[in-house]
């Protein structure tokens, strides 16, 4: 089996998808022009050699327009796959995505369908304010919408795929540091994690999360970038004898909130980490969600590792202070034993 | 700019007369009704508008795809959405063309290829793109038309739509229905253009103006538009003057125009420059046209019937049809 | 002291405001056109002939365009009030709030300013899914705003005020049902409190909640029209022997943490209501922060009392399904005793 | 176009000269000092089009707005701030125009009149119609000047803002840039016109099209816009026909064009094209421009060392400056 970037393995779930249904195809900005760069990330490098420039759609910089154009397209049978170059710039199709894409379905009474993906990539990379927010806790909050938060290569494909052939309008955050991106366009201080994809067909469900470490004594749910640091801090809280259980959610709507009921009612203790402002964050739906559900089980406070209430800021020193570290997460699960 | 009316043919003229007085009577009754409290909700109104959608719609089948706005019964009913699902919608019926979910500002019904009317203005038009974008790839010989208004022009969604329709030469009409205001904002507070359809050559797409309240202008124009489109010659921004005879939403006092200009206006009435037509030229009788009248009156009092009998939606359909399937 | 309903009692703030400073204006569609409706809901009402058609200054149907020009003119030294006429559609104009007002003088390391107002409709009203939003969540999320939501024609006036004067900018959240616009405007149910509004000069400070009722026994949170079905539960959970105490929390960012945290370590419960969806709504943070700062003090589940997680439906009976009832107010505090 | 080189005389042209070495010498030395890693993030430099920026705000003044985009250093040389603090800036030390807070995309300094940038393509387009609605609200014969890309005119916030301007009369000059590409997205795959500056027409607006690499060209077409806008004459669009000659960003190979096209707009390089002129008409030495230069690389061999020794930002700082004041 190869072992892949989540640059790689998104390609590679891209490419099977359009090989599989002619009626799949990508837009956005700079994702096919001959001698470009594939997307911002490279994610779309090659395909337009592969499908041609009518399947691989280069877009104006022209946001409202890309997402209308996938919304219009997918109702009338096509399924896009749509991108943005930095997450940031959804704000600039919100419209489209939480009145439109959203809501047709059910204003419709379910004879409309909208299946379109929508990909963006989120996390601070030393850009500052505007291409580094992370977008998720937006849209986790707009019924009809699907999210998915891929933090290895193997789910990055599984879920891609699952999200090309599901029926309904899905977001896709993937974060810059786990890209793998390589040459011109790879990041400093990026993760890039590298894992076994199978080359053949296989889906991840949409709505299953996934244990990725066992612990008895605290439950930490990350995504995405913090799934990592969440680890790196279970391996050293384990030094000093507190089992941390790490939960990947990768489908942030639907939730497998099952999962993360089982484990906090085992740990009764539950810690939230995200790179997102803490106000209204996801990890409040998470708060929220375990002082209703677990609350019998719970044995101490609900705590959340996130971003402070901040633009994110340029400078490396500030923008290491604000992206959740492995030492504030080793002190708030101390800070509840 | 109208053809002889022979070209077209008594047979079209006088479907075409049905549909526009359907979608005026439509109109009228649906006023009453509310205003009488038994439909909820807010209304835009069709009034005085009826030649566009009955024009453009009369060039396009049931797989052509059209989207709509906040004013959207007239576009239905010129599409073939029937009545009594608009009517029962209107109602919050459950035998609504939406079962109620949609209300009076987005009906449609995807079975005669109108997507639910979109009352964010402007936001209808670059999924019009969208959807002439997969009549080019799966559809050929299709075309997608949106219908908007001069407002809906000043939106950035416009902007972005036509320009990707033009580039892409997808077969899309773009038809901006001008009647002169923009809720209660008059055209020149917002433009200093004199025509919409001066904006078509800023993305290097034909601009056309025409008539708006005769149909059978609308109707030539459409024609070419949508024959263009589906031949592969690419989109049309095709700008229909009209006016709103009516208030623009619910009881709307029109305090921001003259009585004078609404007169002048009426006097254009759509329904009664073609009934003229249709006596002169076309030599039909007023007999023949009562004839017509008189069926959809009785039409539209069965749709009215069909909505109030038909059963209310229970609290807990609510839950359902947030995601396909 | 003269009784206003709330729609009044904006337009009597806005009156001040501009006669005080001329810096300030209103922009927006539909505002001031004369013969007009002076905005969706009658708050500008008469105010072009006060103040000339420069300073009510109506807009194409430009979203981007109004929030633009309200940020622009702000940072070179206007104090503008832009409104929408439907706060669903903020969303047109995401991208000016979220990425340049709220960013502005973070990016600049405070040396510019943003003093701008934006009003905002909310609530569901018989129109269907994109007439009847809440969006205060996706808001109070983005840091650098401050979120306003008064429910009385005395903290609609003064936090008004207040807003205009503030350096930063500020959203102002409207109850359609609230307002109390007459006429051909009026909405069909509507509570249209009418209060007691002084007409010489006061403010209210943003960041100050207040308790509406008092009660020992548990304690509930909502916000514009929730509040008063909160009143309404509370009146009735009474005759059954709870005694609920209520807070109307007024500012939503800066919030009165302190006041709602006495509150709740004084009842040990607490029930958070609101009219949005349930899934990373607003109530989700006020869960977040109760089980973190009074975890030790609650007595039982913080729970929820939101709308469905579903577009706002159309018809009467799934619209009233839809909003918090006093009914749901009251099942769902008598669930946890 | 270009008036006589007299009119304008020496003393201006020097300093033009000199504020577009200025921005040659120093996007020259941030790349350098960012290949070695010496500066973090990534990097648009403006190499090329020089005579944009310094053709344009030649006719500004302090307290006249500017408001730019995701490739600002060269509007800020040219506006007036100061080198030192925009190098501390892409240091992100605390001495930096931004405190270390904006970075590369995000420079400017309110003192001289440039807003934060804004990387946002296209977003800056509807703020500077806000600024200069305050112009004429409150400074009057003041303007606001906005820069912008080629691509950002395809962005509903170009449609929305210039609309303002246009129907307001508002002191704006809306300054686009047509580099010839959007990133790596060549100009004709998303433009079916030939000119941005036909857009122009769509909202009523003055559209010029001026030789972007002259920078008396541009001057003297950009003198008539601020002219014009400061006598409420209203907004121009101005376009100049430029070329970036780096690459879009960061490390790009530049593989979506040809050698050979940049070959030729090398060959018309701006600062070469005056030089040239400063030597034959201007009848200029080539001491007194090598003076001018080495002067320049004093200046920015002294902003890179001040930038070097200027403090960190602390970690806590990130909590300052959320909200005003
Ligand atoms: C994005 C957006 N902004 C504002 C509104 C409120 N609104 C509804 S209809 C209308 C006027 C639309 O004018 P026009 O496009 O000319 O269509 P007409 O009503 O004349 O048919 C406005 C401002 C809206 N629905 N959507
Ligand atoms: C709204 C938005 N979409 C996309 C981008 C990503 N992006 C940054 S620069 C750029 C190209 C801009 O082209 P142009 O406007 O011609 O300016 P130039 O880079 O040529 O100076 C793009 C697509 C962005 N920053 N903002
Ligand atoms: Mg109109
Ligand atoms: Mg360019």
């Amino acid at each position: 089996m190869p072992k892949m970037t989540i640059a790689e393995a998104l390609r590679q779930g891209i490419r099977e998808e359009m090989q599989r249904d002619k009626c799949v195809f990508c837009l956005g900005e700079d994702i096919g022009v001959p001698g470009g760069f594939g997307g911002a990330f490279t994610v779309t490098l090659g395909l337009s050699d592969e499908f041609g420039h009518e399947r691989i759609l280069d877009t104006p910089i022209s946001e409202i327009g890309i997402a209308g154009v996938a919304i219009g397209a997918a109702m009338a049978g096509m399924r896009p796959i749509a991108d943005v170059q930095y997450g940031d710039f959804l704000f600039c199709m919100m419209d489209q995505l939480a009145n439109q894409a959203a809501k047709m379905t059910y204003m419709s009474a379910g004879t409309v369908k909208v299946p379109m993906v929508m990909r963006a990539p989120v996390g601070a990379t030393g850009r500052g304010s505007q291409h580094a927010q992370s977008l998720e806790a937006f849209f986790t909050h707009i019924p009809g919408l699907k999210v998915l938060a891929p933090s290895t290569a193997y789910d990055a494909k599984g879920l891609l795929k699952s999200a090309v052939r599901d029926d309904n309008p899905v977001l896709i955050f993937e974060h810059k540091l786990l890209y793998g991106s390589k040459g011109g366009r790879a990041e400093k201080g990026a993760l890039s994690p590298v894992g076994f994809v199978p080359e053949e067909e296989y889906l991840v469900p949409i709505g299953k999360g996934i244990v990725r470490r066992e612990g008895k004594d605290v439950t930490i749910v990350g995504k995405l970038l913090t799934v990592y640091r969440a680890l790196e801090a279970a391996d050293q809280l384990a030094q000093i004898g507190i089992e941390a259980e790490v939960i990947d959610p990768r489908t942030l709507i639907p939730l497998d909130k099952e999962l993360i009921y089982e484990s906090v009612r085992k740990t009764g203790r539950l810690v939230l980490v995200e790179e997102d402002n803490l106000t209204n964050g996801w990890a409040a739906e998470l708060a929220a969600l375990a002082v209703d559900e677990c609350f019998y089980w719970l044995d101490a406070p609900v705590k959340r590792v996130s971003a402070p209430d901040t633009p994110v800021p340029f400078a490396p020193p500030m923008e290491k202070f604000y992206v959740p570290s492995v030492q504030r997460i080793i002190e708030v699960v101390k800070s509840i034993f | 700019m109208a053809e002889p009316i022979e070209v077209l043919g008594n047979g079209k003229m006088l479907s075409m007369y049905r549909t526009m007085f359907m979608i005026r009577r439509f109109e009228d009754r649906v006023n009453e009704l509310y205003m009488q409290g038994q439909i909820p909700s807010t209304l835009h109104l069709y009034v005085g508008q009826e030649a566009v959608a009955v024009g453009v719609c009369a060039n396009l089948d049931k797989d052509d795809y059209i989207t709509s706005t906040h004013r959207p019964h007239g576009h239905a009913i010129a599409k073939g959405v029937s009545i009594k699902s608009i009517m029962a919608e209107l109602y919050g019926k459950k035998t609504g063309c939406c079962q109620g979910k949609g209300g009076s500002m987005h009906v449609g019904d995807i079975q005669v290829g109108m997507f639910p009317a979109i009352a964010i203005v402007g936001a209808n038009i670059p999924i019009t793109a969208g959807a002439a974008l997969a009549c080019k790839f799966i559809h050929p010989g299709k075309v997608a038309v949106s219908f908007f208004g001069d407002g809906a022009s000043n939106e950035g969604a416009f902007h972005e739509g036509l320009n990707m329709a033009a580039i892409w030469n997808l077969p899309a009409v773009f038809v901006c229905e001008n009647n002169l205001y923009a809720a209660s904002t008059p055209f020149t507070t917002t433009f200093k253009i004199k025509d919409v359809s001066e904006r078509a050559a800023a993305y290097g797409m034909l601009g056309e103006i025409v008539d708006g309240n005769d149909v059978i202008a609308v109707y030539n124009a459409a024609k070419k538009a949508t024959e263009r489109a589906r031949a592969g010659q690419g989109p049309t921004l095709l700008e229909c003057k009209t006016y709103r005879q009516c208030g623009h939403s619910r009881s709307d006092p029109r305090g921001y125009r003259t009585k004078e200009e609404e007169a002048e206006w009426i006097k254009r009435d759509p329904i009664l420059l073609l009934a003229e037509r249709l006596l002169s030229e076309g030599n039909e009788t007023s007999e023949d046209i009562k004839r017509i009248e008189d069926q959809v009156n009785v039409d539209i009092e069965g749709a009215i019937v069909f909505a109030k009998e038909s059963p209310d939606t229970e609290p807990s359909d609510t839950l359902q049809h947030v995601y396909y399937g």
